[in-house]
């Protein structure tokens, strides 16, 4: 259990930081999408369903779909 | 109720002026001379006259209004003042801009003004105070161009003037729990003397912003000159004198005489007299330097309230008089001189003494009026002017201050220079070929002139009238009652009588005439030949009122420029580089934005860990 | 100069906030109101999830702050966006007939187990926001997948503001009947049934369809838009 | 007696239902605002004389208070309630003609939404709810500041947005270090467990608090956002978000220390604070020649005044910086709506565009005149009791420190008063003397700025009307134990 907690944790941090350091936005917007993934994993396995689908289906996808939207009307690189 | 009535007289009226000026300027001209006269013979009813009324409350605080001698006093100068400008403006304003905003704001300067001596609480006082300062600031700013530079500088001393007098009301309430005038003055006794003098240098700072105490007189020079005349003689006759108005409240109606006299040990009398010294000197010079005409009235003036304030601040019962009655006198002649001077401005369209010289045909009224004016400005005998500073020499001498009796003499040197020079280059000498069709002044103008000129010489004639008042203020002050008569002051310590100063005068005038009859006929020297030896000149070109006291200017110049003046403008200019200098702490990006949250959030955070703060 | 300045500030705040977490004992959350929840939920509101009895019925009016948020962002979107004009479209690659059919295909799906999800919210994990974000999913994936057909936002706004009312109306029928703003006043009914919990479910009816509307609204506007 | 419910929930429903009416019923939405805040004002007001007496406690949804969400309707939250509404109802008005371009149902419905948050922060008894609340607020705030769609206002709406959205994010981390220590999200069941001993437990949401915060507030550094979203906003939103937005964030700010933390320790702390916040904001707001802009650091500056106020930390102290709130609210949205106008007819928003204003809309001049006066604390405005309540209050303190802290404060006045000054010159005084036609706003501009000119007037002659309300107001703040009995009794 504890190493599962802690590999989500590292890939969310891994993730945060990726989305931070990356220049290409859409990649940047992926590496977020990535901690949000994580995220509700981590949710689900701390016993908490309901954010879980909330994280996921928001966090992970629709936000994503926006940054995404929103790249594809600028520019993609920072 | 008399009181009551008085102000809403006076704040009601200006308003219906304003709203009338909107309909018809025939009509409002009307009401503001209806007003202003009508309020004049009320306040002169209420002579001999007290009372305290609470007429409202202002923050669980009662407003008061009182009267007393004091009050009445200050009162009839300042709505005779008033009603004099008042006149005076009728034909003065007549088509300029926005007259109705300017008889708006003169009428409510002066009702401010009386609501300030009429009010017996200081939250009143500071009320009225404000509107007066709001008010004139319009004013003043009113003739655009450099008024306006003028009206920044009147209202930003001001307000800090004013901001140091909140906090000393404020803090007298905090420790009083009140702040009518007389319960502070029944209260004050116990206040420890530290607390006093805290008090008492905030009220100065305040009150000597007002009356352009040096050295924090430098807004009042440009205010007078940039200000339309009638209103300068209204600011410089009686709007600084509530300055004077508040030295006496906060030194012998708060504190009482024995108090002010200890306080600081004495030395804040010692520093407030040697004030009042430099107050006169350097403004003296100051005004010999100028060559605009109300310009050089202004420094006068700051002068004559170095006479006033010295008086005053000597702190025996003469000097009180003197400096009272000299308050009087200057509300007098200096009103006069400012609206010659309008007059003068009005005809001609300008008040640049190297422009002006040999009115004296061409408006005699206006010269007679000046010369009564500056006259009583010097002190020539038989003038008001001289009783006042005989007092004030009287005063300094007795009390044995050589140093500053010899300050208020050279003051008065200085004095006759400066009245010659305005007097001389208005009227004297060459008139300009500009100059040749000037029409006398207006009726509406010369009436004024008249009355002023008639106060001037009834009260040197006869200053018992008056000081027969001031005898009673200062005995409702804790002074004794002096012996008083309609010629002067009979008592022992300050005997004064003119009789005998105008027997020795009329002796003296007839003598000079008996030779002036007896030196032979009457010579007419043209101006050609004492200048240009009997050549023909050609006209205009050598007007030699110009550089007037030139050789003199170069001695004194590198000695008598205005100091304080750059002084200030060296720190204005620096707090504005500074306030640039914190404006680009907002520089746009929002990295830099950021880092302040972050950089907040830290300082709070170690304030704790690392310092244990809080 | 200015990234080493702010990693140092940075550095300086999180060794800051690191004392300061390190003196707070984490994994002993005080449950004062919690237990409180665990023991009385089910029989006070009727709902089987212990979350939604506590965010419609406990906290039912924060969970109406937090739909007009939503209804807020769409709303500023929308009001911003409508302003700026400038449609110049990409060309758009149609997408391949697979793609379009599974589309087709998925999206009832999809929407039906948004619906699912909603409408037992108070007996399963979810709710109205998760139903309304994964119907919002749904429109999502029809956007990608067949372009060309469109909705009309009219009718996002119109079923946003409905929501929105509904979700009020409730509340002040319980004001009516109770009288308290979002009073539960429906019959609590069986537990674990799908008629119980009383206004649990058609607020959460409400909410779903508003969120779904007004995700699928925003997405709308920007894809509309670029 | 009317439900204090409504006055969240009457906004609300109308922001709900003005999309609705987009087809066929678009003219008259701009009708609604004011009805709505017409309606809200005068229940906050037939509610204030019972609340004086004794508080409303609301349970929403019919369970007592640590359980479900309360609404505590003190005679704070109703001063609050009243100002935005009064506020509110003035601007709307105001906006009736001025706002005409971009989505003009939207910003009716955003604007709404606004004063929802607002008056729902104000009055809401749970620390969450007043979170949830708070965020309607910005979200609706950052939207407006955008709305009309310009370069520079969507930049500065931006900015806002990430500074706002990282103040919130912090405010989120210490309600939930607070609900990990308490279990308990109500405020007053929270105030009653914490103890008067400052551990880091405590400490640390307080940082965040304050920071999160002061993000909402303007309290320097943290208020960067604000003279770009002020002056790039439409000049209603100007004024509401000078009047009302930013001293909501002042409510929070107070609500948290005074009755959650009981943290009177910090007192000074936030006097500084405030000091230095108005000092910063008067210097700025000096070297401005963008009317706007000045207005917006002017506000920065008397959110200062208002924290140094509140720092004092006497019933009278607080009293006064409620009284300045007021005052602030008043005087601050006068002068944004009359320069809304001068601004439209003027074209540019330097100060010098403005010159000869005085002639050509004389209305709006005098009326701009009048808000300046008033808050530098001129009498006999509105500005002046207040200022006179601040200075008492800090000198009954009778320390030396006080009084220095007094004089810097008053030093600022002046710095404020110097260049309220300049621009009334530049109005009246300044420009060509050309006898231009006048051109005054419309009416409906000139009705909201008259109510607003006559309300400074009429409480800066008579404060008596408010004292009451603010001294217990006041009393409130400082009453921890009554407020956690009330609530939770």
């Amino acid at each position: 259990m504890i190493i599962i907690i802690t590999s989500l944790v590292i890939t969310m941090l891994a993730g945060a930081i990726a989305a931070c350091a990356l220049r290409d936005l859409l990649s940047a917007a992926i590496a977020s999408c990535l901690v949000s993934l994580a995220a509700a994993i981590l949710f689900y396995f701390l016993q908490a369903p309901d954010v879980a689908m909330a994280e996921a289906s928001i966090g992970a996808a629709l936000v994503t779909a926006i940054l995404v939207i929103a790249i594809r009307r600028t520019e993609r690189q920072e | 109720m008399l009181i009551q009535s008085i102000l809403i007289i006076a704040f009601g009226g200006a308003f219906l002026t304003y709203i009338l000026g909107k309909a018809s300027s025939a009509l409002r001209d009307f009401l503001a001379v209806l007003i202003s006269v009508s309020l004049t013979v009320l306040i002169f009813l209420a002579y001999g006259k007290t009372g305290e009324i609470a007429f409202a409350s202002f923050m669980n605080l009662p407003l008061v209004l009182r009267i007393n001698h004091l009050s009445w006093f200050f009162a009839i100068a300042i709505q005779t003042v008033t009603t004099l400008s008042v006149i005076f403006s009728l034909s003065y304003m007549k088509g300029k801009e926005r007259v109705d905003f300017y008889y708006l704001m003169m009428l409510l300067c002066n009702s401010a003004m009386l609501g300030i001596v009429l009010s017996g609480d200081f939250v009143s006082f500071y009320i009225f105070w404000e509107i007066m300062s709001w008010s004139a600031f319009l004013l003043i700013s009113y003739n655009r161009g450099g008024a306006l530079y003028a009206g920044m500088k009147y209202i930003v001393m001001s307000i800090i003037g004013s901001m140091c007098m909140l906090i000393g009301i404020m803090s007298l309430y905090s420790t009083y729990g009140t702040l009518n005038i007389r319960e502070i003055h029944d209260l004050i006794s116990t206040a420890s003397g530290e607390y006093l003098l805290f008090i008492s240098i905030l009220f100065l700072a305040a009150f000597g912003v007002k009356s352009a105490l040096w050295p924090i007189h430098v807004w009042l020079p440009p205010a007078h000159s940039e200000a339309p005349s009638p209103f300068s003689a209204v600011l410089s006759s009686i709007l600084i004198k509530m300055g004077i108005y508040g030295f006496v409240l906060i030194l012998y109606v708060i504190s009482g005489a024995a108090l002010y006299l200890g306080l600081g040990g004495g030395s804040f009398r010692y520093i407030l007299t040697l004030l009042a010294a430099i107050t006169i000197i350097i403004p003296t010079f100051n005004a010999l330097m100028q060559d605009d005409a109300k310009r050089l009235l202004a420094w006068s003036s700051i002068a004559q309230i170095g006479y006033i304030i010295l008086g005053i601040s000597i702190g025996t019962s003469l000097g009180l008089i003197g400096g009272l009655f000299h308050f009087f006198n200057h509300v007098a002649f200096k009103a006069l001189l400012f609206l010659a001077v309008g007059a003068i401005e009005y005809r001609t369209g300008t008040r640049d003494l190297n422009s002006l010289g040999g009115l004296i045909k061409k408006m005699p009224v206006t010269f007679i009026a000046v010369l009564a004016g500056t006259f009583g400005l010097i002190g020539i005998p038989l003038t008001n002017g001289f009783v006042s500073k005989w007092l004030i020499y009287k005063t300094l001498i007795l009390n044995n201050h050589p140093f500053l009796a010899f300050a208020a003499l050279v003051g008065t040197w200085g004095t006759i220079l400066y009245s010659y020079k305005l007097i001389h280059n208005i009227f004297l000498g060459q008139l300009p070929e500009n100059l040749e069709h000037t029409k006398p002044a207006p009726a509406s103008m010369k009436l004024p002139f008249i009355i002023l000129s008639v106060v001037i010489v009834l009260f040197g004639i006869l200053p018992g009238i008056p000081l027969k008042l001031i005898n009673l203020i200062t005995a409702s002050l804790g002074f004794d009652l002096l012996n008083i008569n309609i010629w002067g002051i009979a008592s022992e310590s300050g005997p004064l009588n003119i009789i005998n100063i105008f027997a020795a005068f009329a002796v003296a005038l007839i003598v000079v005439w008996f030779f002036f009859l007896i030196s032979g006929k009457k010579v007419v020297i043209s101006q050609d030949n004492s200048y240009a030896a009997g050549i023909d000149v050609p006209k205009g070109k050598y007007h030699y009122t110009v550089d007037f006291y030139n050789p003199m200017f170069r001695m004194i110049k590198p000695y008598f420029r205005d100091y304080m003046d750059e002084f200030y403008s060296q720190l204005v200019k620096a707090l504005a580089s500074l306030s640039d200098r914190v404006r680009r702490l907002y520089c746009g990006d929002l990295g830099v934005y950021v880092i302040y949250i972050v950089l907040f959030l830290s300082i709070l955070v170690i304030s704790k860990i690392g310092l244990n703060l809080w | 100069m200015r990234k080493i300045f702010s990693l140092i500030i940075l550095i300086i705040l999180a060794l800051g906030v690191y004392i300061c977490i390190s003196e707070i004992p984490f994994g002993k959350p005080g449950t004062a109101v919690g237990n409180y929840y665990i023991e009385k939920g089910i029989e006070e509101t009727g709902a089987v999830n212990i979350v939604t009895s506590i965010v419609l019925n406990y906290r039912g009016f924060d969970t109406l702050g937090e739909v007009t948020i939503l209804f807020l962002a769409s709303l500023g979107l929308g009001a911003i966006l409508a302003t700026v004009q400038n449609k110049t479209r990409g060309v758009i690659t149609p997408p391949s007939l697979i793609l379009t059919t599974a589309c087709r295909f998925l999206f009832p799906f999809i929407l039906m187990f948004g619906a699912y999800i909603f409408l037992h919210g108070h007996l399963t994990p979810g709710g109205g926001f998760q139903g309304g974000a994964i119907i919002a999913s749904g429109f999502l994936l029809r956007y990608l997948g067949c372009p060309q057909k469109r909705i009309r936002q009219s009718s996002f706004v119109a079923i946003e503001s409905l929501g929105g009312i509904a979700f009020i109306i409730i509340g002040l029928l319980g004001f009516t009947a109770g009288g308290f703003f979002l009073f539960n006043f429906l019959p609590k009914g069986v537990a674990n049934t799908l008629l119980s919990a009383g206004i649990i479910p058609l607020i959460y009816i409400a909410i779903g369809l508003k969120v779904g509307a007004e995700m699928a609204g925003i997405i709308d506007t920007l894809i509309e838009e670029s | 007696m009317v439900n204090p419910i409504l006055l969240i929930i009457a906004p609300l429903s109308a922001a709900f239902i003005i999309p609705l009416m987009g087809y066929g019923l678009k003219r008259i939405v701009k009708f609604i605002p004011p009805l709505v805040m017409g309606f809200n004002l005068v229940v906050s007001l037939s509610l204030a004389p019972k609340v004086i007496k004794n508080p409303i406690i609301v349970f929403l949804g019919g369970f007592p208070p640590p359980f479900g969400i309360n609404l505590y309707v003190g005679p704070l939250g109703i001063l609050f309630s009243c100002v935005i509404s009064l506020v509110g109802f003035i601007v709307s008005i105001y906006a009736l003609n001025y706002i005409k371009q971009g989505a003009e149902q939207k910003y009716h419905a955003l604007y709404l939404l606004l004063l929802t948050g607002a008056t729902g922060i104000v009055l809401t008894g749970d620390i969450f709810n007043l979170f949830v609340f708070y965020e309607i607020l910005c979200i609706s705030s950052y939207a407006l500041v955008g709305y009309t769609g310009e370069k520079a206002g969507i930049e500065s709406a931006s900015k806002y947005l990430i500074q706002g959205s990282l103040g919130s994010s912090l405010i989120l981390i210490a309600i939930a270090l607070l609900y990990g220590k308490f279990g308990t999200l109500n405020m007053a069941d929270m105030a009653s467990r914490i103890d008067s001993v400052h551990t880091m437990e405590l400490f640390f949401p307080l940082v965040l608090f304050i920071t999160g915060m002061g993000v909402e507030s303007a309290i320097f550094p943290l208020n960067a956002w604000l003279p770009d979203a002020h002056s790039s906003a439409p000049s209603t939103i100007s004024a509401i978000l000078s009047g009302i937005a930013i001293k909501i964030g002042i409510y929070a700010l107070c609500r948290v220390i005074f009755t959650i933390f009981g943290a009177t320790d910090i007192l000074q702390f936030l006097m500084l604070l405030g000091l230095v916040t108005l000092l910063v904001g008067e210097f700025s707001a000096f070297s401005q020649d963008n009317i706007k802009r000045m207005l917006a650091y002017s506000s920065t500056g008397q959110i200062g005044l208002i924290v140094f106020a509140m720092g004092v930390g006497t019933q009278y102290g607080i009293s006064g910086g409620l009284f300045q709130f007021t005052t602030h609210a008043l005087s601050k949205s006068l002068l944004f709506l009359t320069t809304g106008y001068m601004i439209y007819r003027a074209g540019s928003m330097k100060i010098s565009a403005l010159e000869g204003m005085g002639k050509k809309m004389p209305l709006t001049s005098v009326a701009f005149t009048i808000g300046a006066f008033s808050l530098i604390g001129l009498p006999p405005f509105i500005g002046f009791p207040s200022k006179f309540m601040i200075v008492y209050s800090v000198l009954a303190r009778q320390s030396g420190l006080y009084i220095v802290f007094l004089a810097l404060v008053l030093a600022g006045t002046v710095i404020e008063g110097a260049y309220f000054f300049k621009v009334i010159q530049a109005i009246y005084f300044k420009g060509e003397r050309k006898d231009d036609r006048a051109k005054e706003a419309p009416l409906s501009a000139l009705i909201p700025v008259i109510i607003l000119v006559l309300l400074i007037i009429g409480i800066g002659i008579y404060p008596k009307v408010l004292t009451s309300i603010l001294d217990s107001s006041a009393a409130e703040l400082l009453d921890r134990i009554g407020y956690i009995k009330e609530a939770l009794k």
